[in-house]
């Protein structure tokens, strides 16, 4: 029995099959995956909001659901801290009586204490008798953040709660979030659709893919080694599909759909998805190709898009299949890279990671 | 209508149902086409400005205002008809009028506004002091019509209520009367008139003349109304 | 809610629901279990009963096309724009509610009769309520009206406003933005109140016998049929009874399943 | 909508609501136009009305208690769980609405009336319908409930779940949740609906009088003596009437503003 | 009177004074600003949903509005094609009927093929039948765009196209509008939150703020020399405040709100916010500070989250007031930077630009 959180789930919801375990000592553990997978399905069932067909739910040591043994606490006394994709802050009450809701078995002038407590802490204190309609996004995540926290939860569920803000807003919230999930004490568990978030916020990512866990590990292990196509695009690289074959040099060629061809150190036969993060790939003009060089890999590509980041360009390349490149500002000035273009895109063989798709 | 024959709309007391019926049917000179309500209810209308053609009433007052308002042109009686205390044919605990008196038996009587009601009082105030004030004590319901009054009788909400005896007959062995002595019996006649205005005079004319003689007075005896008092 | 085996709580309810269900079902098994199915198929070969049903399903089809007619652009403007007396405009609207249906009757006789405010107008133009199918028509629309537009209003409030912006951007102007955009999006809701309201013409009654009558195939509908054989013909108004309620208990159910097949 | 000058689909809808106030509002002006206003006043002084009067407003809060009391969980359950047959239940709950008002009292007195189905237990328990006021209250709560379910569980309906979902996780149990946070969040539209119920138990009529009779005092509501004074006293049932609407429509308008200003 | 689309106007909108005027020749201009700034507003103005008080629309030499002259062209006479920021699809039909609407002039067969080349060419021929509930997020996007650009519009307005959708569908989504308004011939008005999305879909970029316009001009002049402290927060800078007065050299020298000095290049007095982009800053251990370097500026700082972005790493600092450092991945390892270390935050002078707040 694990001194953290454990939800293990097998259960039919819709036309989802959930079949996953996911484990949080302390710290944080992110759950990414597409839409649909099934990652609030598995945060309501550790709530308790959700029965499965089989489950089990441990938390420090307490059983809070085990179909086997027919347990099952309901959500009310589980003492577990949701926040809500769209928070789901009670519209009549104010932020602080929002706050003081899960306190209702403390004396009223406690209550009283821990809310303005908890608002200050969160830097609410001036908003204390706003609705949440009249609150900002960011103060209304702020707002689910100490609801949930207000009854010493024994553990956090937090689904998506960045995704509800503006981009300008979610840095800002993003930074605070993290902050506070450090100081939180209880085991976290984080559904995001982002990766950078997760690597922000979470110690772990677990990818959860059709109700299924596809990988788990550090977000740096997800991002130099994923395990499928998938955890490869959601970690920001670029995939290309194709046909990989044994090469000579130990390499493996994958024949590109749409054309092309690539090498890898990796070896794989059959249908792949090979891997490149978008600092690995250089780019020259058609006209004038990069002379021999030691990157095996080699594709004419157009420039789609070119997209200055601070003193960095993003340049999105169709080779036809799509592919990024990042280079230097400077880079980009040199070249004069233009929409439309026509290039070459060169990297490494060692650079290009084949995973099943 | 159809067939050339105009439609000839009669508005007529709820108890004269089964009597207009058959004769409707057999009245030849339009088509005859009856709305059955609450004599009061009717004359609210008439009063309002709404035609219909003929207006027969379960009393002569009603028809006498509104002739003086200009509305009718002179009523003329009909039928009479007797009052009862009906019960319900079955399982009913009352068994004379002395039993309506009892405490404990919920009687229905009609509204003092419309003509059974006040036919109803007519013939308390003529019973014997004792009885009058035993069945005022009992009563439940003052009701706007006489179809109320049976209707309340047939789903046994009451144990008894004053009807026409023409009600009686008409409620197909599902009451039972119990006859008024006939020093209590109040004279209960009808009286119908031509609406003033309406498009088809002749007509209408024929159908209230017919009421006092030939197939108006036969379904009416048939149904159980008298003849009217000279 | 969760899909967890219910508590306490949600046992009292289910209780409260069988009450509930008992009581407002009860009467209707009553009336039913009164009369030999037979029967009550026999008494409907009368004439009497076939005819009121007839100008019934009749009269509430005009009502409810006019009702439907007008209410929709109305209720559609009450929910979409702010104005100042909206909420008085909406109470106007609705005052036909608390009426008793026999004042409702002589107010309509008061208003349009042959005395009434517009009544020799009306009259004259062959429109005159008093005593006639049209009075019929217009004591049911008075009726049942608030009943449409008061759902109406309830959807369209509902529907994204940007869908009709949307269509305006598509070259669609105001009454074609209404009718392929506005109208299908709030169908459901528009589609019940109109099944409320032909379901209240249909059991209206007081209104009807003072401005119209009770006069066979005029004015006398089911509901009027069914008062008339109270006394005299107990299971032939039984019977009717029966009938009027399997057609608009259907009818209310097949609303019920098609929009909520229909809605997402 | 924008907000643009109108259009001619717009003037067309603007005349359309024109109509319909006229026709909806003229047989209310026809009723008061018909009296002086001293004289609706010096009517009312007549101790029948007043009686009237006192009794419509007792039983109809009592009726609507119990319409709330049951309903409001009712409605919640009805909105929120999804089961096998819900659609046929809710037509079942709404089947009073359809129903013609004298057969509603009929179908009572068959299910509850002395010779009904649970009548002499009803009895014997001292909780007769027929001719107490107890049957007053058994009408209304019968035809206006279902007024109050449907906008009930509209409310419900649209109400976000993650809500009662967040408010278990925070230690409140089913019922609490319900109390605390479904029916707040609900509030305007419970509201609404009971508004409605209580306008149409206000006007009841036809079951009352089926049922309870007409009795100064304890079954004689306001509409029944409107239509008893009808024709000896017109001017008073008119004055009654008046009282009638002034006290119905000053509540819906109340009711109205006081959500409109509610809501976001 | 220009070829392109001029919206000018000024008027009063709940509690938001609007008093802007935005010009697109050819390409696409961004509208940016937070949130209640007024973007969806003037859109609105344009799109002929919304008459201000005072204004003007021209598009292409016409007068769609001129409250001056009394013309006010409604919205279906405009052919004005705009995306709502939640697409606003017709629930009730078809992707294909969707696309169609705004066809109706043309004859049936006609309507038919334009519907189906602009589905086929937004990929979307297979999901022709699919009513908007069924379809994903980018799919509703690429409907959306295609029934805009179904009646060959004179202009297009776009109203945060890509913030209904999900991070990982978001890159993709924005890879294809990139491309799309490329060839579109008409003028763009973008409504964003995100710089990026700006800076990679737009020529130029309008910044409004509270109902102005207050900068505008290409992503990266917006992020070499923001405006104001907003612009700068927009595009990702470091954004600290504090007073500003004169210092030796020709410097400005800026007490910060919560401690700490800096200077800066350009000159300035009183209240002012100084900007430095994240690549700009290093950061070293406060035990082994760097030793004496061209950089003016230093600041104690504890390190509060640590963020691995590819080969970068983003630091999060608190001096108090918050500040990011991009560093290599390599940095970040030799540093065993983690969240807590007191470090040193230096950058240049030169890199400090001072803007009103
Ligand atoms: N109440 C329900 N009824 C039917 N199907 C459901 C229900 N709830 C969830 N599902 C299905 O279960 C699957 C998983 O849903 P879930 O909400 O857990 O996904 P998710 O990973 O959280 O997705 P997203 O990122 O879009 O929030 C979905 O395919 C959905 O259609
Ligand atoms: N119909 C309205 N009634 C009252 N105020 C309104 C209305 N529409 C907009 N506003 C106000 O106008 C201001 C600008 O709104 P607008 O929607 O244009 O902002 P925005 O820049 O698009 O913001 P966001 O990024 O949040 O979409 C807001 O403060 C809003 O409160
Ligand atoms: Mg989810
Ligand atoms: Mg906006």
């Amino acid at each position: 029995m694990t001194s953290g959180l454990l939800v293990e789930a097998a259960t039919r919801v819709g036309a989802l099959e959930l079949a996953a375990r996911v484990e949080v000592e302390r710290g944080c553990l992110a759950l990414a995956g597409p839409s649909g997978a099934g990652k609030t399905t598995l945060l309501r069932i550790a709530a308790g909001l959700l029965r499965p067909a089989r489950g089990l739910v441990h938390c420090d040591g307490d059983v809070w659901l085990d179909t086997a043994a027919g347990a099952d606490l309901p959500p009310e006394r589980r003492r577990c801290g949701v926040v809500f994709q769209h928070y789901a802050l009670f519209p009549h009450l104010s932020a602080h009586d929002n706050v003081a809701y899960g306190l209702r078995r403390l004396p009223r002038p406690e209550r009283r204490r821990r809310a303005a407590e908890l608002l200050e802490r969160f830097g609410l204190a001036e908003r204390a008798g706003a609705r949440p309609r009249d609150l900002s996004g960011g103060e209304r995540q702020r707002v689910a953040l100490a609801r949930a926290l207000a009854p010493r939860p024994r553990a956090l569920l937090l689904d998506e709660p960045l995704s509800a803000l503006d981009a300008r807003t979610r840095a800002g919230a993003r930074r605070e979030l993290a902050s506070l999930l450090r100081g939180a004490g209880v085991p976290v568990l984080l559904v995001t659709h982002d990766f950078a978030e997760a690597a922000q916020l979470a110690d772990e990512v677990a990818v959860l893919d059709t109700g299924r866990i596809v990988q788990r590990g550090a977000p740096a292990a997800l991002a130099l080694s994923p395990a499928s196509a998938f955890v490869a695009d959601f970690t920001g690289a670029s995939v290309l599909v194709g046909m990989a074959r044994p090469a000579p040099d130990g390499l493996t060629a994958v024949a590109l759909e749409g054309g092309g061809e690539i090498a890898s150190t990796d070896s794989a036969t059959g249908p792949v998805a090979a891997t490149v993060d978008p600092w690995e790939v250089a780019v020259a003009p058609a006209d004038r190709p990069p002379g021999p060089t030691s990157a095996r890999n080699r594709l004419s590509a157009t420039v789609a898009t070119v997209t200055p980041l601070g003193n960095r360009a993003r340049v999105g390349l169709e080779t036809p299949q799509p592919l990024t490149a990042e280079l230097t500002g400077a880079a980009v000035r040199d070249l004069r890279l233009a929409p439309g273009d026509r290039v070459v895109a060169t990297w490494k063989a060692t650079a290009t990671r084949l995973v099943a798709r | 209508g159809g067939g050339g024959a105009p439609t000839l709309k009669v508005s007529a007391a709820a108890s004269l149902k089964t009597a207009f019926t058959p004769y409707g049917a057999s009245f030849s000179p339009a088509r005859a086409a009856f709305s059955f309500a609450g004599s009061d209810e009717l004359a609210a209308q008439i009063r309002q400005g709404v035609k219909p053609d003929v207006f027969a009433s379960a009393n002569t007052r009603l028809p006498a205002q509104l002739y003086a308002a200009g509305k009718l042109e002179r009523p003329v009686d009909f039928a009479a008809n007797r009052l009862v205390l009906a019960v319900p044919a079955r399982g009913g605990k009352v068994h004379s009028l002395a039993a309506a008196a009892q405490p404990g038996v919920k009687v229905v009587v009609g509204s003092s506004t419309v003509p059974i009601g006040a036919y109803t009082r007519q013939v308390l105030a003529r019973l014997g002091p004792g009885t009058a004030r035993g069945i005022l004590a009992n009563v439940r319901s003052e009701e706007p019509d006489v179809s109320s009054v049976v209707a309340k009788l047939t789903q046994g909400a009451a144990d008894a209520g004053f009807v026409y005896v023409t009600d009686v007959r008409a409620a197909g062995g599902r009451l039972r009367a119990i006859g008024l002595p006939v020093r209590a019996q109040p004279r209960v006649v009808y009286a119908a008139a031509v609406v003033r205005g309406t498009g088809h005079p002749r007509q209408a004319r024929a159908f209230v003349r017919g009421l006092l003689s030939g197939p108006g007075r036969r379904a009416l005896l048939a149904a159980g109304f008298e003849p009217p008092p000279r | 809610m969760t899909s967890r085996r219910p508590g306490w709580f949600v046992a009292a309810t289910v209780l409260g629901l069988a009450f509930a269900l008992a009581f407002l079902f009860l009467p209707i098994v009553g009336i039913l279990a009164d009369v030999p199915p037979g029967e009550l198929v026999s008494r409907l070969d009368d004439g009497t009963s076939l005819d009121a049903l007839r100008l019934s399903l009749e009269t509430t089809a005009i009502s409810l096309g006019i009702i439907v007619a007008v209410g929709t652009p109305v209720a559609c403007l009450l929910a979409t724009r702010r104005f100042r007396g909206r909420a008085l405009v909406e109470t106007l609207l609705e005052l036909p509610l608390v009426l008793p249906p026999a004042v409702a009757g002589i107010g309509l006789l008061a208003a349009f009769g042959p005395q009434g405010l517009l009544g020799s107008a009306l009259d004259d133009a062959g429109l005159g309520i008093a005593l006639t199918t049209g009075g019929v028509v217009a004591a049911q629309t008075f009726v049942a009206s608030p009943f449409y537009l008061r759902q109406a209003q309830a959807a369209f409030g509902a529907l994204d406003p940007a869908l009709a912006e949307a269509s305006r951007t598509l070259g669609a102007g105001e009454a074609a933005t209404f009718g392929r955009v506005v109208v299908p999006g709030a169908a459901g809701g528009l589609v019940t109140g109109a099944a409320l309201a032909w379901g209240r013409a249909l059991g209206e009654f007081g209104a009807t016998l003072i401005v119209a009558g009770s006069f066979r195939g005029i004015s006398q509908t089911a509901p009027l049929a069914i008062f008339a054989s109270f006394s005299s013909d107990f299971t032939a108004a039984l019977a009717l009874s029966a009938v009027l309620l399997a057609v608009s208990g259907a009818l209310l159910l097949g609303v019920k399943l098609l929009t909520g097949e229909a809605a997402p």
